[in-house]
């Protein structure tokens, strides 16, 4: 095992001290779906000291085509996607230290699990959380590397606080969702090519080659050949309330009020409590309505056409409808 | 002549990733309502705009010979 | 599962149609190291029929910082390469057919493998072994995509008989090794590139797209932000000996005259019977020589300072030299 | 002015990614020997040409103006 990194040490930026470093960092990953477990399987595989994952949701067959690390069985029993993660991501590296959190991610939950992290990666599904985390972290003071993809297509770019320009100075606000995974799939090299670039930064940032970082915004469509830079120098803004000279850090409070959302790609809505659930004394509850099935994380159960999963922190989803009034019907109907 | 490349759906909605407009020069902004009279792109307004590999805002200049791109930005993951 | 591909239908070059083809289709993915087992990953989540993979290997701790779908107990254990994949492969997808041969690929040993297959993923490590590639091809009329890497860079292209220029018209020898794995190393990400690019090259092959085909080579490196494609229209030689008129395909005699080889990245010398290796009568006569294990699949033993293994099909790994003569000496030591 | 661009590992044998020199025209050939003149540079005779990133032979003609790339192919996997 002495020689496990020895042909990542034999890269020259790298190198005997790069990889010590890399042992020593923790990496923050926000969504473990496809962009989420592949730059996790590369930072484990890469030797990273320290990674902590963070998700709502859990493994479905649809999910197959696109994430790594997660297998036929983790669909069949529905286990949350960071706990399937670090299961694989163990037998992978045991020398990784993975701390898995089923969460969802607001400006409220996520602050306590960013103590002592030395970089995110974002692989979330929507601009609402990324205007959230872009606060945060300029706030925090942590680097983060923002990923996107939809069909062949997909985005990446590094942001410094305080040096580059942030996500809000590029975009004026959080776009509507155009192209979503829903409406015009995705394949699974886009999702590579855009963890590619993500793994890359996070390793310059990891043993602190900051001069190789990429200072341009990358586009790409892997069916049309097509890929391209962007130059931003000239976008940093210093009035940006984000991360200008009076910084109001405006999606702090943005995120923490919003209490239903449509998931990008899943026929779902997300309908979030704000008191946790008590699964066995909701199932009991459930038992007179249908079938319910439950595996100590989540309850599930089918309800008229919908599916219908209960989470213990106070989430559930309404698979089969992206109508948040359809979805708020049938759950006020189900827990009343 | 402005080149003007076409990212993503945008090139489904226009039927083409490439138009060359015959114009000395204008703004982002105008550009954007110059294509809306001809395309239904209403997506326009939020998308990021490049001048030659460059960021460009709405007020930007664009000139003969210049190469702009129009990219929407990716939310999925 | 029956929405298992429904991400993939969505994006609208594959549609319903495209997804059919790909589950009729058969490719062969030739060597399961870092390319091998992220294009096999990849393939196998989008649907792929029947893959064949094909590689000599077994699993080492040094393989893991940058191969997919290995796990540490596959290093511990010495699990020949295709069999780890094929195992984990078909706990992602088991409606795919999957034929792992533990196999050095020849001109000979390779072509019985080749009836109908659609498409061939170049995952060598080595030009020896791509000239001849490229040549069995060209004579089969069977496309394929060539992929490399080392350190941060890499290089796709995608090759059509009695159509694109062959991989003897873009470089007239198999060039002398610069670069390998051993002397510059490697980071995982340079890797998932050239995959990206395979990848997508592949699903346009297997869906019939081939208007959409990239008609350049890609070559790019990830640390030093660089991305170039080289227009190769003009390199298709009709004098080519692997592709020309008058074509002699030279690599298929040259293939099957090498003996030994030095292996990429492994500071490991390669030596190639002529005939199968009876195990358990091996097994019996090295034990008067030292502490022996097998697994079934092969022989190793720690001899001097050398690891030698010993596979059924008449091969023999060396450990812990590149010198083709101290390999011999350790050899004939040891088998006599 | 001919731009030349190392890719990989030329690069650090010459210690910089591009190279500039004033020169009207010459072929890839005559353009490889100049180097090797200067610069420890015996892989160019095993590395892939392009002339604007269109592939190009030893007796491909080079002119000002031109960017050369030399790009030494990769055999891991």
């Amino acid at each position: 095992m002495a020689d496990r990194y020895s042909r990542q040490k034999l890269f020259k930026p790298i190198g005997v001290n790069g990889q010590e470093k890399i042992g020593e960092k923790h990496i923050l990953i926000l969504g473990c779906g496809a962009l989420g477990t592949a730059n996790a399987e590369n930072l484990v595989r890469a030797g990273i000291g320290k990674l902590t994952i963070i998700d709502r949701d859990y493994v479905e067959f649809s999910n197959l085509h696109r994430q790594h690390l997660f297998t036929e069985q983790d669909a069949i029993d529905q286990v949350p996607k960071v706990i399937a993660a670090k299961s694989k991501l163990e037998e992978i590296n045991s020398d990784a230290r993975i701390e898995a959190h089923i969460l969802d991610a607001t400006a409220v939950s996520l602050r306590p699990h960013l103590k002592e992290v030395d970089l995110v990666i974002d692989a979330t599904d929507n601009f609402d959380t990324r205007f959230m985390l872009n606060d945060l972290l300029q706030q925090l003071n942590i680097p983060w590397i923002y990923g996107s993809c939809v069909g062949s297509t997909g985005m990446s770019y590094t942001i410094l606080p305080k040096q580059t320009p942030c996500l809000h100075c590029l975009l004026d606000a959080a776009p509507p969702n155009g192209a979503t995974c829903d409406s015009v799939g995705i394949i699974s090299p886009a999702v590579q090519m855009v963890v590619a670039h993500q793994t890359t930064e996070a390793m310059k940032l990891l043993i602190e080659d900051r001069d190789s970082l990429r200072a341009t915004l990358v586009t790409f469509d892997l069916w049309k050949n097509h890929y391209q830079t962007v130059n931003v120098d000239k976008a940093k803004d210093s009035a940006c309330p984000s991360c200008g000279m009076h910084a109001t850090y405006p999606y702090l409070d943005y995120g923490a009020t919003t209490k239903t959302e449509i998931l990008c790609g899943r026929n779902t809505v997300q309908i979030r409590a704000s008191r946790e659930i008590h699964l066995a004394e909701l199932a009991n509850h459930l038992k007179k309505v249908g079938e319910v099935k439950g595996n100590g994380f989540l309850l599930s159960m089918d309800y008229q056409s919908y599916r219908v999963v209960f989470f213990q922190d106070g989430r559930t989803l309404i698979h089969g409808t992206d109508s948040i009034e359809k979805a708020k019907k049938i759950y006020y109907q189900l827990v009343g | 002549m402005i080149t003007i490349l076409l990212f993503a759906h945008l090139q489904e909605t226009v039927g083409k990733d490439r138009i060359e407009l015959p114009i000395e020069q204008l703004t982002v902004m105008e550009l954007k309502t110059a294509l809306k009279q001809t395309y239904p792109l209403l997506e326009l307004d939020h998308v990021m705009t490049a001048v030659n590999e460059e960021f460009a805002r709405d007020n930007s200049k664009v000139t003969a010979g210049d190469i702009v791109a129009f990219i929407p930005p990716v939310s999925g993951g």
